[in-house]
C-alpha cells in the first residue's frame, strides 16, 4: 500500500464512559498526512474526551489509537505519546505560579544534573521567538493574558517536534486579530507539513483553515467529509441532527423617546478606559466591540458594579446605585451575563433552579424564606424559554455541558425581567445551536422593551445590536450603526480606519 | 411538558444516567444513618445499660458542646473558610463573661458588673471574636486558616492572663442554669442543641441568606456576581459562630460547674473531624449541617461504646483513631467519590 | 513505716467506726486521668493489683486522657453499668463540680486521688498536699545554697491545679525565707522541650545559676540533665559549678540519678500509696464506714478542708541521698 | 535589561504594571529578613546576653526539629498536599526504634533487635507512615486533612499503646549523639537541618523532580498532562516528610534524652504558623523552603526575647500569639497580596 493511504492518526471504534455516562460510543477518525482536519459536534458531544484518548492521558475502555498505522504508545509512556502527538487542551495547562520559561519546558528543564535556569530563559526566549511570541520568558504565567497564554501553550506543544498537533477550541477566548494571528500560524505549519486537528464552534473557522471535518453527535461518529463538498446548512444538520438555518438578526425600530435604561456619564477607571459616554434606551441593543485591553470589558463590568469608576456615573433605570456595589446595580433593575461562565457565571454544585434564581431569591417567598415549589416552577419557565437540556431544574450545573450551563447564566441574567441587560462574551465556546437560543433570548429581552449592552469578541453576535460603539485603548473611538461589513468593524477595531 | 428537558432521541444513556447525580447527592446527608445503627446494635450487644434512657441521655449531653461547635464549624465551611479559634472561644467568652459580673476575690477581674448581664456578656463576646476573625479575614484579606490559628493562641492566652490560669467557680447561678435545667424528660442543653440544628437546617435550606452561604462556598465570584453580598454574609457566618462557641462554652461551663482555664481546650481536631466525617468539605459549598449532626453521634457513639466495653486505658486511643480511620474510607468507599 | 503501709483497710480513723449498716460489696468503678506519664503509669498498674489484693470488684477502669469532658462521660457510663463507687483524679479541679453533685444525689461515693476538687461532695480525698511539694523544694533548695543565688523554676502548666499549688507555694516560701534567692519561673505547659529551650537561654543569660526546681520529672528530668552535660555542669554536688536540683515524682529515673549525683533530691509522690488508699477508701464507702478528721494509722492525717470535706493527707517524702535505697519508695517497686 | 519585561507599545497600562510581579515574587522570599533584624536588634536591646554566640547558638538548637518538620510540612503543602501526623511521627518513630532495640526491662517490646538497627529503624518507621499516608491519599482519593487527623490520633495512640505511656530512658548511645554531639563548634542537629535545607532548597530549586512538585501544586492535570508522574512525586514528598519526622524526632530525643509519651504534642500548630509566616500558600505551589526557614527563625527569636525579657508566665501565652498576628498583618501589607 502507498504511504499516503495510511492515514497519519487514526482512532478506531473507541468507546469511553464515565461512569454511567457514554462520552464517546464506537467512534472513530481517520486523519490524512498534512491535513488541517476539523473536528465538530454540539456541546457534550464527546470531541474533547476524544483529544485526551488520542493524546494519551485517558484509556478509552474499547478501541484503538494508530499513529501511521502504528499502534499507540503504551499508557504510561508518556514521552512516546508526547513524539507523537502535541496538543493545546481545552482546559489550560499552564500553571500560573510558574514563569513563562518553565511552562514551556515542564518536566523536561534540564536533563539529569540541575537546572541553569539561565540557559533555560535563553532557550525559552529563542523558541517563543521562533514562533513570533512576544512575552517575556521570565514573567509568571499567571499574569499572561488570555492570547499570550494560548500562544504559550501552542508554542509548547510545537516544541516537542510532533508531527500531529490538536488544537481545542483555541479561538473560543480569542478576538478577531488574535484568531487571525494564529490562522497565520496554523497555515505556516501546514506548509512545514504538520498535520492538525482543530475544534471550534465557530464553522466559519473550520471553513476557512480546514480541509476535512469530521461531525460528532451524541458520542458517535456522524459523518467525515472534505470541507469543500458540504455546505453549511448539512454541516450543521449533522451536528444537530436535523435542517436550520442559519440566526437572522431581527430588525428593530427603537424609537427616540424611549426611556434611557442605562448610561455612563464620563466614566473613567484607572488605565483601563477614559472618559466613556454610554446611553441604552428601552428596548434598545448597544454592542461594544474592541480588541483585546480595549477596555470594553472593563466598562461593562463597571456598569454593573462589579468595580467602582474612579469617576463618572453610571445610572440605571433612572437610579444611581453604589458604585462598585454588585446588588445595588442588580435591585435597580439590571441583568448580568459575566464574562467568564466557570469563574464568575454559576455555581457548580448547586441546581439549575438555585442558580437561575439566585438574584431574585428574595423575591420567591417571605421574610427571607425560599420557596422550593415556587423557585422550581420559575426554574422550568425558565428552562423551557431558553430550551436547557436538562433532566430538571434540580440538576446541579456543574453537570451541564458548557452551552447548557451559559443557557442558566442567561436565565439568571433575565430571571427578574431586567430593564437592562449586560452581557458579556455570551456564546463563548457555545454550540451553534445554543448560540442561537443566547442571542435570541437578549433579542427577546429587547423586544419587551429592556435595553441591553452586548460586549462581545464575536463579529456574528454583534449584528444582532442596532449600534455599535467601538473602543479603543479606552476610548469609544467610533459608534457603527446596523449594516456594517466585518472589514469596516475590524478597521475600527485595530485603529487603522481613515476616519 | 417535559419535552424541553428531555434530551433529543439521538442521546443514548447520558441524560437517565445524571438523573441519577442529585438524588444520590441527597442521600449522602444519609449516609452516616447506617453506621449510627450499626453502633447502636454494637453498644446494645456489647453491654444492656448501653440502651438504657439513662444513658442514651448521656450520650446525648456530653456531645450538646460538640455539636454546637461542629454546627457553627460546618456554617463556616460551606462558606469555603475556616475557623480554629471557635474551641477557645469556648472558655474565653464565659471566662471573661463570669470575670467580668463576680467579686475580685472570687478571680473576677472587679469590675461586678450586675450578675444579669453575665450570660448576654458571654455572648457578646463570642460574636465580637467571630467579628474580629471575620474583620480580619474580609477586610484585610489575610488567611482564614492563619488568623483563626492565631486568635486561637491569642484568646486562650488572654484567658490564662486575666484569670491567671485559675479554674472559675464562683458562679452566677444564671451560668449553671441552662448546663443542668431538664426540661421534659431531657436536659436543657439537648434541646437546645436540637432547636440549633433545625433553626440551621431550615436556614441552610430554605432561607435566602443560608442558600447564599452554599453559594459563597461553592464559587464566591459567581455568588457577588449574582448579587449576593458575599462579604456581609459570610461576616455574619463568623459572628454566629462565634455566638455560638460562646454558648457552647455557657452550656460546658453548667455541666461541669466552673470555667476551667483549658476549657475547649483540643476540641477542634474532633470538631473537624466530626464535620468531614459527617460529609462537609473542607473546599467549600458541600456538606448539611444533618450530616454533621450525624458525624457528631457517630463519634460519641463510638466513644460511648468504648467506654462501656472498658477498652484498655493504654489502647483506647489508638482503637478511636483506627475507628476514625476506618469509618473514612467506608464513607469514601460507600459514596464512591473522592473527598476533599 | 513497714506496718503501717501492710494495713489492709484505713481501719484507724479516730474514733470512727461503721454507722450505717448498709451492706458492703458492690462494683467500684475507677476513672484513670491519663496514661502518658511515668507517675500515672504507675498509679494505673497499683489500683487493679490492690484491688485484687483487697478484694473490691473492680470495674474495667476508664481513661480521660487529661480532659474533663472524658472524665464526665466515663463517669455517667460507669453509673449506667452500674458502678457503687467511684474513684477519679480530675485534673481540672472545677469542671467537676456538677458531675460529683449527681453523683451525691444518686448517692455513690466517691474518692478522688491527687486533686481535690473545688466544689462538690466527696468521700475522701486521698493526696499529698501539693503546696507541700512547693514548700519542701523552696527549703531544700534554700538550705543548700544558704539563702543565696539563682534558681530557675520549671512550672507546670498554670491550668492545672497541681502546677498552680506547686508555684504558688514555692514562690511564697521564697519570698519570705530567702529574698536573696532570684527565682526565674519559666513557663512550660509541662513539656520538656519548652523546659530544654528555658534552660539553656537563662544559663546563658545567668551562667550563675546555681539551683533548679522541677516541678514533673517525668518530664523534665532528661531534657534538664542533657542540657546540663553538653553545657559540663553535670558535677558533683563538691564542686562550686555544682548547680543543686530538686525534682517532684519519685520516678525510677530519680532516683538514679540521686544515686549518681546528678541531682541531689525528690518529692516522691506515692504512688503506690494514692492506689492503695483510694481503693480502701472506696471499699470503706461500700461498707457503709464514716471518717473523722485526726492522725491514722499510716502516718498520714485526715482533715477536713472545709463543709466536712475530709482529706487524707498522704505523706510525701523527701528523697535524697541518704533514702534514696530505701524499698518502701514506690519508685524502687517498679520493675 | 528591562526591555523583555516591558509590554509592546500597542498596550497600554496593563502590562507595565504587571511586569512588577515576578521581580516581586522573588523578593516575597526576602520578606521576612527586615523582621528578623528587627528582632536581633530588640533582643540586643532587651538584654545583652541575647547576642552572645551562645545564645544564638541554643536558638539555633532549639529551632532545628520545629525546622525539619516545617521543611517536610512546607514541601507537602508546595505539592498541594497536607499533613497533620507529622507531629505524631515526631514521637512514634524514635519510640519504636528504641522499643524494638531495648531490653523489655527498660519498657522495650522485647524483640531486642541489635542496637545499631536503631537508628535505620527510627528512619524507615517514618517513611513508612509518610508511605501509608500517601497510600491513603493517593490509591484510596482521600482528604489528605481528613486521613492525617486521624493518623495523628492512631500514631500518637500506638505509642502510648505500646509504650503503656512511659517515658523511655534507656536509650542506646547512639540515639543520643546526634541530638548532642557538636561539630566544628555548632551543633550537630544544626549542621543537619542546615544541609537538609541546603538539599531541600537546591532540588526544590534546580532539580526537575523539585520543580515536579511545584507543578503539582499549582495544577495537578497540567502537571499530568505534562508527563510528571504526580502519584509518584506526591508519594516520595509524604514518604521524605515522615522520614524527616523521624529525623526530627531522632534529635529531640537526644536532645532531651528521654522519649517521652507525648513527644511533639501540639508541635503541628506552630509548624503550620512557621510554613505561613515564612510565604508557603495552604493551596498549593507558591512559597519557598528559605520563606518558610525564615518563619521558623521568627518564631524562634520571639520565644527567646520573651523568655530573656521574663514576661510573666500568666500572659505568655496571648502576647506570642499576639505578635504572631501582627506579623500577619504586617507580612500581608507589605507583600500587598491577598493571602491564602
Ligand atoms: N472526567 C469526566 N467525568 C465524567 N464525565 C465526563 C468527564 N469528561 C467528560 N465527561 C462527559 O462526557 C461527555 C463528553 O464530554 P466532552 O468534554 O468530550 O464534550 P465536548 O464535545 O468536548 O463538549 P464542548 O464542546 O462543550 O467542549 C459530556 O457529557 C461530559 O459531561
Ligand atoms: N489592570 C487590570 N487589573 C485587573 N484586571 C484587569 C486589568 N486589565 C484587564 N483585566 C482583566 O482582563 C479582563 C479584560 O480586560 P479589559 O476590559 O481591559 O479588556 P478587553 O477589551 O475585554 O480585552 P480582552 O479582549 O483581552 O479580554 C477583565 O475582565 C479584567 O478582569
Ligand atoms: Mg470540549
Ligand atoms: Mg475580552
Amino acid at each position: 500500500m502507498p504511504d499516503s493511504t495510511i492515514p497519519a492518526v487514526e482512532a478506531r471504534g473507541v468507546t469511553k464512559r464515565f461512569g454511567p455516562t457514554t462520552a464517546l460510543d464506537d467512534a472513530g477518525i481517520a486523519i490524512a498526512e498534512g491535513e488541517t482536519h476539523a473536528l465538530v459536534g454540539r456541546n457534550g458531544a464527546g470531541k474533547s474526551t476524544l483529544v485526551s484518548i488520542l493524546t494519551g492521558l485517558q484509556r478509552p475502555d474499547e478501541g484503538k489509537i494508530l499513529f501511521a498505522g502504528r499502534p499507540a504508545p503504551a499508557f504510561a509512556d508518556r514521552d512516546g505519546w508526547r513524539r507523537n502527538v502535541a496538543c493545546v487542551y481545552q482546559k489550560s495547562t499552564i500553571i500560573p505560579t510558574l514563569t513563562v520559561a518553565e511552562n514551556l519546558y515542564l518536566n523536561r528543564q534540564a536533563g539529569r544534573g540541575p537546572i541553569n535556569w539561565r540557559s533555560m530563559r535563553a532557550r525559552a526566549r529563542d523558541l517563543l521567538d521562533q514562533y513570533g511570541v512576544d512575552v517575556d520568558a521570565g514573567r509568571l504565567a499567571g499574569d499572561l493574558n488570555v492570547e499570550q497564554r494560548q500562544l504559550l501553550e501552542i508554542a509548547r506543544a510545537l516544541s516537542f517536534g510532533a508531527r500531529f498537533i490538536i488544537l481545542d477550541e483555541p479561538t473560543a477566548q480569542l478576538d478577531g486579530p488574535a484568531i487571525e494571528r494564529l490562522f497565520e500560524r496554523m497555515r505556516d505549519l501546514r506548509a512545514r507539513g504538520v498535520t492538525m486537528m482543530f475544534i471550534s464552534h465557530h464553522l466559519e473557522e473550520v471553513y476557512q483553515i480546514c480541509q476535512s471535518v469530521t461531525v460528532f453527535r451524541d458520542a458517535r461518529h456522524i459523518l467525515t467529509r472534505p470541507v469543500a463538498d458540504l455546505p453549511h446548512d448539512e454541516l450543521v444538520a449533522a451536528m444537530t441532527g436535523e435542517a436550520a438555518a442559519r440566526y437572522q438578526a431581527r430588525s428593530r425600530a427603537v424609537r427616540p423617546d424611549a426611556a434611557v435604561v442605562l448610561s455612563a456619564e464620563k466614566l473613567t477607571l484607572g488605565e483601563r478606559y477614559h472618559d466613556v459616554d454610554l446611553t441604552v434606551h428601552a428596548g434598545e441593543i448597544v454592542g461594544l466591540a474592541g480588541s483585546g485591553s480595549s477596555g470594553k470589558v472593563g466598562l461593562a463590568e463597571t456598569l454593573v458594579g462589579l468595580y467602582a469608576a474612579d469617576s463618572g456615573t453610571v445610572t440605571v433605570n433612572g437610579g444611581r446605585p453604589k458604585p462598585g456595589d454588585v446588588t445595588a446595580a442588580l435591585r435597580a433593575g439590571l441583568g448580568f451575563v459575566p464574562q467568564d461562565r466557570h469563574k464568575e457565571g454559576f455555581v457548580p454544585l448547586l441546581s439549575i433552579a438555585e442558580n437561575a434564581t439566585l438574584p431574585i431569591a428574595h423575591k420567591l417567598g417571605r421574610f427571607g424564606a425560599v420557596s422550593p415549589a415556587l423557585r422550581r416552577a420559575k426554574a422550568e419557565r425558565m428552562i423551557e424559554s431558553l430550551t436547557i437540556k436538562t433532566t430538571g431544574p434540580s440538576q446541579p450545573v456543574g453537570d451541564l455541558s458548557g452551552g447548557n450551563a451559559q443557557k442558566v447564566v442567561m436565565a439568571r441574567a433575565l430571571a427578574d425581567d431586567p430593564k437592562a441587560l449586560v452581557v458579556i462574551n455570551p456564546t463563548a465556546g457555545v454550540d451553534v445551536r445554543a448560540k442561537q437560543a443566547l442571542l435570541g433570548a437578549v433579542e427577546d429581552a429587547a423586544d419587551r422593551g429592556a435595553g441591553a449592552v452586548l460586549v462581545s469578541d464575536e463579529l456574528d453576535d454583534l449584528r444582532i445590536c442596532d449600534r455599535v460603539l467601538v473602543m479603543f485603548h479606552g476610548r469609544v473611538v467610533k459608534e457603527v450603526p446596523r449594516g456594517w461589513t466585518d472589514a469596516d468593524l475590524v478597521a475600527v477595531m485595530e485603529g487603522v480606519s481613515d476616519d | 411538558m417535559t419535552e424541553t428537558t428531555v434530551a433529543p432521541p439521538g442521546s443514548p444513556g447520558k441524560s437517565p444516567a445524571r438523573a441519577g447525580v442529585p438524588r444520590l447527592a441527597r442521600f449522602r446527608d444519609l449516609a452516616l444513618v447506617p453506621a449510627i445503627v450499626v453502633l447502636i446494635v454494637v453498644g446494645a450487644l456489647i453491654d444492656p445499660a448501653f440502651l438504657s434512657g439513662d444513658n442514651l441521655t448521656n450520650v446525648l449531653q456530653q456531645q450538646t458542646e460538640l455539636s454546637l461547635l461542629v454546627l457553627a464549624e460546618a456554617m463556616i465551611l460551606i462558606a469555603g473558610k475556616f475557623d480554629l479559634s471557635l474551641e477557645s472561644t469556648v472558655g474565653l467568652a464565659p471566662a471573661l463573661g463570669v470575670g467580668l459580673v463576680i467579686p475580685a476575690a472570687a478571680n473576677g477581674l472587679g469590675t461586678e458588673w450586675p450578675t444579669a448581664l453575665g450570660i448576654p456578656l458571654c455572648l457578646l463576646i463570642g460574636a465580637l471574636v467571630g467579628a474580629f476573625n471575620g474583620l480580619l479575614i474580609l477586610r484585610f484579606k489575610l488567611s482564614a486558616f492563619i488568623v483563626t490559628l492565631g486568635m486561637l493562641i491569642v484568646l486562650r492566652g488572654l484567658q490564662i492572663g486575666f484569670t491567671g490560669g485559675q479554674n472559675l467557680f464562683a458562679l452566677p447561678e444564671s451560668f449553671l442554669y441552662l448546663g443542668n435545667a431538664r426540661w421534659i424528660g431531657l436536659p436543657a442543653s439537648v434541646w437546645i442543641c436540637i432547636a440549633a440544628y433545625i433553626v440551621g437546617i431550615v436556614v441552610l435550606g430554605y432561607f435566602r441568606h443560608g442558600r447564599a452561604i452554599y453559594a459563597i462556598g461553592g464559587n464566591v465570584d459567581a455568588a457577588r456576581a449574582a448579587g449576593v453580598r458575599t462579604d456581609r454574609v459570610v461576616w455574619a457566618v463568623f459572628i454566629i459562630g462565634g455566638l455560638l462557641a460562646a454558648l457552647a462554652g455557657l452550656l460546658m461551663t453548667g455541666r461541669l460547674g466552673s470555667v476551667a482555664a483549658a476549657q475547649g481546650d483540643g476540641m477542634i481536631f474532633t470538631v473537624f473531624a466530626a464535620a468531614v466525617i459527617g460529609g462537609v468539605s473542607l473546599d467549600g459549598g458541600k456538606g448539611t449541617l444533618f450530616g454533621a449532626l450525624c458525624g457528631v453521634l457517630v463519634l460519641g457513639l463510638i466513644n460511648n461504646i468504648l467506654t462501656l466495653a472498658g477498652v484498655s486505658a493504654q489502647w483506647i486511643q489508638a482503637i478511636y483513631g483506627g475507628i476514625i480511620l476506618i469509618a473514612l474510607m467506608l464513607a469514601r468507599v460507600t459514596s464512591g467519590k473522592a473527598q476533599d | 513505716g513497714d506496718d503501717s503501709t501492710s494495713t489492709s483497710a484505713p481501719t484507724a480513723s479516730s474514733g470512727g467506726g461503721a454507722s450505717a449498716p448498709a451492706a458492703g460489696g458492690g462494683k467500684v468503678g475507677v476513672d484513670f486521668p491519663r496514661a502518658d506519664s511515668d507517675f500515672w503509669n504507675s498509679y494505673n498498674k497499683y489500683v487493679p493489683q490492690l484491688a485484687t489484693e483487697l478484694g473490691v470488684e473492680l470495674m474495667p477502669p476508664t481513661n480521660s486522657q487529661n480532659d474533663v469532658s472524658k472524665l464526665v462521660a466515663n463517669t455517667q457510663a460507669m453509673v449506667s453499668q452500674g458502678a457503687k463507687a467511684i474513684i477519679m483524679a480530675p485534673q481540672d479541679t472545677g469542671a467537676i463540680a456538677t458531675t460529683l453533685d449527681q453523683l451525691a444525689s444518686k448517692n455513690i461515693p466517691v474518692v478522688t486521688v491527687d486533686t481535690r476538687p473545688d466544689k462538690g461532695k466527696t468521700y475522701m480525698v486521698v493526696r499529698a498536699d501539693n503546696r507541700a511539694y512547693g514548700e519542701k523544694a523552696c527549703k531544700f533548695l534554700g538550705d543548700q545554697l544558704k539563702g543565696k543565688g539563682k534558681v530557675i523554676e520549671f512550672q507546670g502548666a498554670l491550668s492545672s491545679v497541681n502546677g498552680r499549688d506547686r508555684s504558688e507555694a514555692f514562690a511564697e516560701c521564697m519570698k519570705s525565707n530567702y529574698p536573696g534567692i532570684t527565682v526565674f519561673a519559666e513557663p512550660t505547659e509541662w513539656e520538656g522541650t519548652k523546659a530544654a529551650a528555658a534552660l539553656q537561654t537563662r544559663l546563658t543569660q545567668h551562667p550563675d545559676i546555681n539551683g533548679i526546681y522541677m516541678q514533673a520529672g517525668g518530664v523534665f528530668l532528661a531534657p534538664t540533665l542533657q542540657v546540663l552535660k553538653s553545657k559540663n555542669l553535670l558535677v558533683p554536688p563538691t564542686d562550686p559549678k555544682h548547680i543543686f536540683i530538686i525534682s517532684n515524682d519519685g520516678i525510677p529515673q530519680e532516683f538514679q540519678a540521686i544515686r549518681d549525683g546528678q541531682i541531689d533530691a525528690t518529692v516522691s509522690q506515692p504512688a503506690d500509696l494514692y492506689a492503695k488508699w483510694a481503693v480502701s477508701y472506696a471499699k470503706a464507702a461500700l461498707e457503709g464506714k464514716t471518717f473523722q478528721p485526726g492522725p491514722t494509722d499510716h502516718d498520714s492525717t485526715i482533715v477536713d478542708v472545709g463543709g466536712g470535706r475530709l482529706e487524707d493527707q498522704l505523706p510525701a517524702p523527701l528523697v535524697t541521698k541518704e533514702n534514696v535505697d530505701d524499698p518502701q519508695l514506690w519508685g524502687n517497686q517498679v520493675k
